[in-house]
């Protein structure tokens, strides 16, 4: 079993399942407090799961196996990836039970269901060992998250739904015939085997291709990404921090965990198009975000130009690049939770989302000021918060890997800080539009401990960012020995003055080379 | 003799039953309608429990012209449970406008036997007597409802077309026959194989499948369905939709292994265009349409695209992904249509406009949530049971070297989910719609617990199973 | 005589020519004895109301008929101006031709048929199924309601009683274990002690009796004759017509008659066969005894037609659904079983 | 095949003159009453036959479904005939088996024959 | 001589007229169902050909079975023709059309 006795990563699906389950037999008070129980109840289960991750041990950790299931196996297990991802996923959650605590007020009991259950599915993806059990999760998180949108979002819910739930099939069903294909030729569904499997290069093209899609949607990246805006605004507060919190990161998670090891010269040869897409979406996604008149839609550009790092630095081929990747999808994603959540306390206090509706909220709501300050600067990846850290590594690796990439890379944190402080200045400062507005009350007791909690994080990620960073090394350092056969002429490699640093991280890269 | 009877005993005790039943009704009327449903159901029990083949200790009887291998025992035993089920939705359904007759599990019985047959067909003769044998009692299921004019005007569009399927599927089988210079399935192979496939033979073999792709209501031969699903009464389309699918899906799979195999080449790519064609436009023309029995119809027809792309595949794996498909497939569009059965209006009156859905989960919410349940399912998003029959096909697909096949396909699966999605849009966004009459109907209930619940991950624990037990059965056929 | 013309002609033209004669030999004389028959049946008809029948044309009226069909051959034709023209002149022919070529299996004597086919039987009970087009076409090419009406009950009244013939025919093919005509009339030769005939066998003598009554009604003769009940449908489905098309119904009604009175005879009494497995009375032609035969069973036809009242179709449809198909019904049952217990015992 | 289609030959000659015969019996007479001067067609004599009044309505139009019904009757039991003919002639070949087969079958029938009385099928009332 | 080419020829003209007869026909459902009539009686011609053809008998006890579940179509073609009559007063083939979509 593991060094817990009883199988934590099972139980920690069955939690919130079980849950889900019974609130719809439940009040809708009853059923706001059980979800808060339960996503508590797993939060602590992910701090215990953390606490005995061995950082030194196993690749996976965690595992447990069961057959019995015809196509596919009960597989599941961690590394430090998916473990960061676990931690923030069961992090967010009863943030966004809290957030939904009295901005939803009908339809209680599903609407609790509905998150519980997505919140098993986030997780089943990062635990799953199974290549179909993956999938299985990946595509489930469809399901809760259409009703989410559908029922619980804004006056053109529908459209967004839609638009979000046929976006992201379409993406991952071609992935499905190409996970069909692997375990065909490889024999195994095991995710593990299959990421020490080495398929043929010209297959790898199309595999890789395959998974693109998927992931690239899910991310999202420029151009696929027109459905992510609509789905944020339309979705109610939690969902939009569900959905830009931790869904996008399966995108990511999907790049590391299969889309590098699995295939790296197909990767290495779409070096380009991933990276042309991500220049693309850095300087455009955050041109438009530059433009918008709705809160939620700005972050939502946001998030776009925001995980075009991510894709910057997975794909950068060295460690800082995918070390910086991981990190600013944990970053990205509790600081735009915590935007989402932002905006959707002042949402719920005027209703609307109307960038020119508020001003000078700095006035009568301080505290909101302060914290909302803090994650705008997280966001524009000021030092010392959780944003610049992950920045600051991804945009070292992709300097290293191709300087233009790393140039236009820049552009995109200055970019990022117009609009984000453009935002920040016409909410917080200048004066109130209208007296309403002026009389604005501050935060209340529970949207503090919503957003508390987060500011904290923020920071402590921005300050001590090896707690986060540590266990990933490991797992880093691996995917480094798997991919590095592939990566792609580095143009960084001619000047000398980088050689040392990249010398001194590439050391361990070849210790652990050896043993593999 | 004995031997071949013993192996027939499914459709002997199925006939008896039939004709028991109708002596039943000559002589006690529509009293015992209810009481003779009951009974029906009993034998559809006893015959799936003496359906011979489950392990492998099946045989041929009659000298080839039927067998009883572990395939026919899948196909039957799925066959009666679906058949037993649908009937039992016509009961309180045709009890409520006062014409339910004992007449109707009478027909039930007999289309099944047929249906047997054709799982069980070795003969081109067998072939044809058990498909007819289903289609003239389905005709008359079709047009049950005489004072509906609906219902008769699809009980008349299922005849003709369905007349005409038959003489087309017929045509084929005399050039087989006339071809190969033998009537068995064997036979017909062995010549195939001995000669290469001659024209004669290729023309016949296009005629049959083409007959049996009506049947199947597989484009370009589907236009009958949407008819028919929509006109027919409710529970005889629960129960077209459910176990006549099973029979000519398993026929259509035998016939093109077991007789035409060494013109796999030749079949496989109609196989392919029938089954592209059918996930197409089933998923498109189904996006317009206003009435919930049409929507199915043409969900049926996107169904039975995917179960043919796992017959393309032409090997075991798919043989049993089809099955498989067809299994899953039964239970969830079963479990759908009892939930339409269940759309009536207050004053009792049947409604089936997709609109009278509007917010059912606020009205009915446990009937809502079976629903969209049932349509996540059949769109193939996991981790409902939905998702199984189609990794199969596309599986066995991939496995067969027919990659593209299954990227075309899945993409296709994307349209079929496009409108599955505007129901449970219709219940779960839009504002509600007068409520449904309120009733309780313990078998119906019952039925859509069960299929829900085996949609549901809960199912996976019959993945393994049931996917051994394809796979057991298709190997009947290699 | 085949053998001779081909002789002079040549082996195709021989054998057409002499066939040829044959069917004409057939042909006419048929045609020639229903004209008589007509005449008889009024005779008998007549007397048997103490009436004196036709008796003006020829010594005792013989000659009758052919004054009738004199006249009717000078008769206009009409046709009726809503008729489908077509369809209305070829009723009468249709009906006509069947009457005729369903003689061409029955034999007339040991080696006296013309077509001695396998499946005689099968042939005649074709040729007479097909009897009801003429019928049918009629009434429906009339486009008036009286033939129309007649029409329909003629082709549900011969359907209806040819279900029980052809229940009927079943008992008699399973004891003569053939279709064949002349195999037919072997197997009945001395079939009960020295008695030429299945009719005389207890066991077939039911089915004797349900073939002559469902003749009559496949004929539609009286009682049976629905078709023409002129009090409700005039003259049935032939008020329309007239001249020889008329005449030509008439003429194929009384060959139908005469047919099935020659299967009567042929089937269940032995045909060409003397009553007795005598050999003295083999000395007496076949043809005679068969046309003594025919004529006795047209005598009862005659005779039935006088003094029975015709049904009603309820009551028709009754006797020849609820009483003689249950019956022959059972009778294929009880035949087929008494054989093989005594005959195919194993 | 050859010699057992030769003996159908005269059927199909007694066929042609049969209707060569009927044919001039319709056609004659036509022909001559043109000659006689009996033929003389006005419309009241082309009229269909109406007790006397102009016809009112189509004579084609609905009748008694009943006949469909016997219609319907007569097809399935004289196609049962169909099979029994061959049963019959071949009794001796097929033995027991085959008898009991057409025994089964006949009961069938019959037991089909019942339910149509039963339900009113062959009343004509 | 006529040969096998010969039947299936006819077969072949038989069976296409009734396809086209169920198609092009805009009149009248019973013409519909004649011309099913006509396609099984193609099939029969087919069927009996080619078992003299072969010489086995099997091609005509198939022409038993078509001809008897011929039979039975009609027969449930007819019962179904006259409910529908029965409802709508028509049997013209264009009709035929209360559902559509």
């Amino acid at each position: 079993m593991n060094e817990l006795g009883f199988p934590i990563l099972t139980l920690m699906l069955a939690v919130p399942t079980l849950a889900a389950a019974a609130c719809l037999f439940m009040s809708a008070s009853g059923a706001r407090w059980l979800a808060l129980i339960a996503t508590l109840v797993e939060l602590a289960l992910g701090i215990l799961l953390w606490a005995h991750y061995d950082i030194s041990g196993a690749q996976w950790q965690f595992v447990e196996n069961l057959g019995g299931f015809g196509p596919f196996a009960w597989a599941l297990g961690i590394d430090g990836i998916a473990l960061m991802l676990i931690i923030l996923s069961v992090f967010l959650m009863p943030i966004c039970i809290l957030a939904s605590w009295d901005a939803i007020d009908k339809r209680v009991p599903e609407y609790m269901a509905a998150f519980l259950f997505m919140e098993t599915l986030m997780l089943g993806v990062f635990m799953a060992q199974d290549l179909f059990l993956f999938y299985v999760f990946f595509e489930a998180g469809l399901i809760p998250m259409y009703l989410i949108i559908g029922i619980w979002g804004g006056a053109n819910r529908i459209y967004a739904s839609y638009k979000f739930f046929l976006y992201t099939l379409l993406g991952s069903v071609l992935m499905l015939i190409a996970m069909l294909w692997m375990t065909f030729t490889a024999g195994t569904t095991s995710i593990p085997a299959l990421m020490a499997y080495d398929f043929p290069v010209s297959a790898q093209t199309w595999l890789w291709l395959a998974f693109f899609a998927s992931f690239a949607v899910k991310l999202p990246m420029w151009p696929v990404h027109t459905w992510l805006p609509d789905a944020h605004v339309q979705a109610p507060t939690a969902g939009s921090v569900i959905l830009a919190g931790v869904l996008l990161k399966l995108g990511g998670y999907g790049f590391v965990r299969f889309s590098l090891p699995m295939f790296p010269e197909a990767s290495a040869e779409y070096f380009w198009l991933v990276m042309g897409l991500s220049m693309v979406a850095i300087v455009y996604t955050s041109l438009v975000a530059l433009v918008q008149q709705d809160m939620k839609k700005l972050i939502a550009y946001s998030s776009v130009a925001h995980m075009a790092f991510v894709t910057f630095g997975l794909f950068a081929f060295n460690r800082q690049g995918i070390e910086g990747g991981l990190v600013v999808m944990l970053s990205h994603g509790i600081v735009s939770g915590a935007l989402f959540l932002c905006v959707g306390v002042i949402y719920d206090r005027l209703h609307t989302r109307e960038i020119a509706a508020y001003g000078g909220l700095s006035n009568n709501m301080p505290a909101y000021a302060v914290l909302f300050l803090l994650f705008t600067m997280a966001s524009i990846g000021l030092p010392g918060t959780s944003g610049f850290v992950g920045e600051f590594l991804a945009m070292m690796g992709v300097y290293q890997a191709n300087s233009w990439v790393g140039f236009v890379a820049v552009t995109g944190i200055v970019l990022g800080a117009a609009y984000m402080l453009y935002l920040y200045r016409r909410v917080a400062y200048g004066s109130a539009p209208n007296e309403e507005v002026a009389r604005l009350p501050d935060l209340t007791k529970r949207e503090v401990m919503m957003l508390a909690p987060i500011a904290a994080v923020v920071l402590w990620m921005g300050v001590y960012p090896e707690s986060f960073l540590a266990p990933m090394r490991a797992d880093v350092t691996r995917l480094l020995a798997r991919i590095e056969r592939a990566a792609p002429v580095s143009d960084a490699q001619v000047t000398e003055g980088k050689g040392v640093s990249a010398e001194t991280h590439a050391a361990p890269a070849h210790g652990n080379g050896g043993a593999h | 003799m004995g031997y071949s009877l013993a192996l027939t005993l499914p459709e002997i005790l199925l006939s008896a039953s039939a004709i028991i039943l109708m002596m039943v009704a000559a002589f006690a009327g529509d009293k015992a309608a209810r009481l003779s449903t009951w009974l029906a159901v009993l034998a559809f029990i006893a015959s799936a429990l003496v359906v011979p083949g489950v392990f492998d200790i099946g045989g041929i009887a009659f000298d080839g012209l039927f067998i009883a291998d572990s395939f026919a025992a899948f196909a039957k035993i799925l066959i009666y449970l679906a058949a037993a089920i649908a009937m039992l939705s016509a009961m309180s359904w045709f009890a409520r406008d006062g014409v339910y007759r004992t007449e109707y599990p009478v027909l039930i019985l007999l289309s099944s036997v047929g249906m047997g047959m054709m799982a069980s067909a070795g003969d081109l003769i067998t072939l044809y007597v058990g498909l007819e044998l289903q289609s003239l009692a389905a005709y008359v299921l079709a047009s049950f409802q005489r004072k509906d004019s609906r219902s008769a005007e699809a009980g008349l569009k299922y005849f003709v077309l369905g007349a005409l399927a038959s003489g087309i599927l017929l045509y084929g089988v005399s050039l087989l026959y006339g071809f190969s210079g033998s009537t068995s399935f064997a036979g017909v192979a062995a010549a195939m194989g001995d000669g290469g496939v001659s024209t004669g033979e290729l023309f016949g073999m296009v005629f049959v499948l083409a007959g049996i792709a009506f049947k199947v209501s597989a484009v370009p031969f589907h236009m009958w369905t949407p008819d028919v699903y929509e006109g027919a009464p409710t529970p005889v389309t629960a129960f077209f939709a459910s176990a006549p699918k099973v029979a000519a899906m398993a026929l259509l799979t035998r016939v093109a292994i077991e007789a035409l195999g060494p013109a796999t080449f030749e079949w496989r790519q109609i196989v392919i265009f029938m089954a592209l064609a059918s996930t197409i436009l089933g998923g498109v023309a189904a996006i317009g349409q206003q009435n919930i029995k049409r929507l199915l119809a043409y969900s049926s027809i996107n169904n039975v695209g995917f179960a043919l792309i796992g017959l393309a595949a032409g090997t075991r794996e798919g043989v049993a992904s089809v099955l498989f498909y067809m299994a899953i497939y039964v239970v969830m569009t079963l479990g759908t249509f009892f939930v339409v059965l269940r759309m009536r209006d207050e004053k009792g009156e049947p409604v089936e406009t997709i609109a009278s859905l509007s917010g059912l989960s606020r009205t009915r919410p446990a009937l809502a949530a079976a629903m969209a349940m049932f349509m996540f399912s059949i769109a193939g998003i996991p981790p409902l049971m939905g998702f199984w029959p189609k990794f199969y096909v596309f599986e066995a697909a991939v496995a067969a070297d027919l990659t593209w096949l299954a990227a075309v396909g899945i993409a296709t699966s994307v349209i079929g989910a496009f409108y599955y999605l505007r129901i449970i849009k219709v219940m779960y966004f839009d504002d509600p719609a007068p409520a449904f009459e309120a009733r309780r109907d313990l078998v119906s209930s019952a039925v859509i617990l069960l299929a829900a619940l085996f949609v549901s991950p809960l199912g996976w624990f019959a993945l393994e199973p049931l996917s051994n037990a394809s796979l057991n059965a298709a190997g009947a056929l290699f | 005589m085949t053998e001779w013309f081909q002789g002079q002609l040549g082996y195709g033209l021989g054998w057409f020519v002499s066939t040829l004669i044959l069917i004409l030999m057939i042909a006419l004389p048929l045609m020639l004895a229903v004209a008589m028959i007509i005449y008889a049946d009024r005779k008998i008809w007549a007397a048997m109301a103490l009436r004196r029948g036709p008796n003006v044309v020829g010594p005792f009226g013989l000659l009758q008929s052919f004054a009738d069909g004199l006249k009717v051959f000078l008769k206009e034709t009409i046709i009726p101006s809503s008729a489908n023209r077509g369809l209305f002149l070829l009723a009468p022919i249709i009906t006509f031709t069947i009457a005729l070529i369903a003689w061409a299996v029955i034999p007339f004597g040991p080696d006296m048929v013309l077509a001695n086919i396998n499946v005689g039987l099968l042939y005649i009970l074709a040729a007479s199924s097909l009897g009801v087009y003429g019928i049918i076409i009629a009434g429906w090419a009339s486009n008036s309601k009286y033939p129309f009406y007649s029409a329909l009950r003629a082709a549900a009244q011969m359907v209806s009683y040819e279900v029980s013939i052809g229940f009927v025919l079943i008992t008699v093919i399973l004891w003569a274990g053939t279709f064949n005509l002349q195999g037919i009339i072997a197997m009945q030769k001395s079939h009960v002690f020295f008695l030429n005939g299945f009719g005389f066998n207890p066991l077939l003598f039911p089915m004797a009796v349900i073939f002559l009554i469902s003749s009559m009604a496949e004929t539609a003769r009286a009682p049976f004759d629905l078709t023409e009940a002129e009090s409700e449908l005039v003259a049935g489905y032939q008020t329309e017509y007239s001249s020889m098309s008329f005449a030509l119904f008439w003429l194929g009604e009384y060959g139908n008659v005469l047919l099935m009175c020659a299967l009567n005879a042929t089937l269940f009494w032995g045909g060409w066969l003397p009553p007795i497995d005598w050999a003295p009375l083999y000395a007496v032609p076949g043809i005679l005894w068969l046309f003594a035969k025919i004529f006795i069973f047209f005598f009862i036809f005659s005779w039935v037609k006088a003094t029975v009242p015709r049904f009603r179709y309820d009551q028709l449809m009754r006797l020849g659904w609820k009483i003689f198909l249950p019956f022959a019904l059972l009778w294929v049952f009880v035949v087929s079983g008494y054989l093989m217990l005594t005959r195919y015992a194993a | 095949m050859a010699p057992y289609a030769a003996e159908y030959l005269p059927i199909l000659l007694f066929l042609g003159v049969a209707l060569a015969l009927s044919a001039a019996f319709v056609v004659l007479p036509m022909i001559a009453s043109r000659f006689t001067g009996a033929s003389n067609p006005y419309a009241d004599k082309l009229a269909e036959y109406e007790c006397g009044f102009p016809a009112f309505e189509d004579s084609r139009s609905q009748f008694d479904v009943r006949f469909y019904l016997v219609a319907i009757l007569f097809i399935i039991f004289d196609l049962e005939a169909a099979f029994l003919f061959p049963w019959a002639v071949s009794l001796g070949a097929i033995g027991i088996a085959g008898w009991a087969a057409m025994m089964i079958f006949l009961a069938e029938l019959t037991l089909g024959y019942i339910y149509a009385w039963k339900k009113g099928a062959l009343e004509w009332e | 001589m006529i040969g096998l080419g010969h039947y299936l020829v006819v077969s072949a003209i038989l069976f296409v007229l009734g396809v086209l007869g169920i198609f092009l026909n805009r009149k009248n459902i019973i013409v519909i169902l004649m011309a099913i009539e006509l396609i099984l009686l193609a099939v029969n011609i087919n069927l009996v050909a080619f078992s003299a053809y072969l010489g086995d008998m099997v091609g005509q006890v198939f022409a038993m079975f078509v001809l008897t579940v011929a039979a039975g179509e009609a027969a449930i073609g007819l019962a179904i023709l006259v409910i529908y009559f029965r409802g709508r007063g028509t049997i013209a083939v264009d009709d035929v059309n209360q559902m559509k979509g």
